[in-house]
């Protein structure tokens, strides 16, 4: 499957882009988007208990099920106001 | 009345558009650019970013939610992104009530809460032209 | 800045006149005419009176002890006077400081103040044509 | 000695006047004041335990002395906001 992975803040510099997509293999959770991006941005390890992760604009566990097409997004913590 | 603008934000224009029989009092709080960091460094301005459909909708979650607690109150939530100077306003929220307790309760929490859940970010530039941060509102982050 | 004006309130101007640098919070609290008074019956409006020079004196008394309370605030008070109609502003306080904890209590409390010490009196007028009466902040007065 | 007598409010309407003189004996103190003007207008008297009096823009208690020429301000209980 293919999700398309939306980055913030600090986490979009690290990765180099605020958006891109990312190739999963079938059955994959959220959490093994965020391995997959580490793997090639290793400076995100240390980022992972500061970050929420959203699937289609809602905030989600790590084991939530992707599908096909979804939208992944990265949230570091909030710095409104 | 929620928004995210590229462009300052008219506080006088939303506060008119809240204004309606039955409203008593009016509170509206105005986060402006501060020339001084938390820790005393000079800033040049902020960049704020936001997952905008996300950040609307959780406007929307906060304002239902004070009008659970504070019955009869309206708020209006805007928040600004892009770069901004110092001395300019990054968010205003107004909270429109019968009374005024209410009115200042529910204007206080939207902005505790939107300060904690929204997803929003900004980034320090400093005067000295260092390179800028990232700050989150749980404490400094690294650089 | 404090004020007892004749002409409507304009609170966008009072606002851009308390930013300064160091300020990262402003609280503005708009008090407007409401359509039922607190014994539900329909106000056509409010007529408001002051004793003008001792008022303003107040205001600043009021500002003081605020800024002594809530050190690096400023505070901005202006109460209309004359006769005013349902939706109209008849007061309006800014409390600008550092952060915007000290800027939401020291905006509470200068507008409980002015309720109960600034010489300035309301009378309601009635959309049913019965004779208005004073009310006071202490609870209902006689007719 | 004479002051000038301001009135607001309700008590402005009991007096009909916002602004009169009011002659007193030498030594009248500022209670003086109000019982002079509660034998013209004794709708005065339900209101007195409600009022405060200031001499010259300052509040100052009953016994407060008065001169000639003071100010003496009847102010009703506050209504502002």
């Amino acid at each position: 499957m293919t999700v398309r992975i939306v980055a913030f803040a600090r986490i979009r510099e690290v990765l180099g882009t605020a958006e891109r997509a990312l190739t999963l293999p079938e059955g994959a959770r959220a959490r093994d988007a965020w391995a997959a991006l580490a793997v090639e941005s290793p400076a995100l390890d240390a980022l992972l208990s500061s970050t929420r992760l959203a699937r289609n604009g809602r905030v989600v566990a790590g084991d939530e099920a992707l599908q096909d097409g979804d939208e992944v997004a990265l949230l570091p913590p909030a710095g409104g106001g | 009345m929620f928004g995210i603008c590229r462009t300052p934000i008219d506080v006088a224009a939303v506060e008119a558009g809240m204004r309606e029989d039955g409203i008593g009092g009016m509170v509206t709080f105005t986060g402006v650019v501060r020339e001084r960091a938390d820790d005393d460094r000079v800033v040049d301005g902020l960049t704020y970013e936001s997952y905008e459909p996300m950040a609307l909708e959780e406007f929307a979650h906060i304002a239902e939610e004070a009008r659970g607690r504070w019955p009869g109150t309206h708020i209006a939530i805007f928040h600004r992104v892009g770069e901004l100077r110092v001395g300019e306003i990054a968010v205003a929220v107004v909270a429109a009530a019968p009374h005024r307790a209410e009115a200042f309760a529910a204007c206080a929490y939207a902005v505790d809460q939107l300060k904690t859940r929204a997803p929003i970010w900004k980034k320090e530039r400093y005067a000295d032209g260092t390179p800028g941060r990232w700050r989150s509102n749980e404490g400094p982050t690294a650089p």
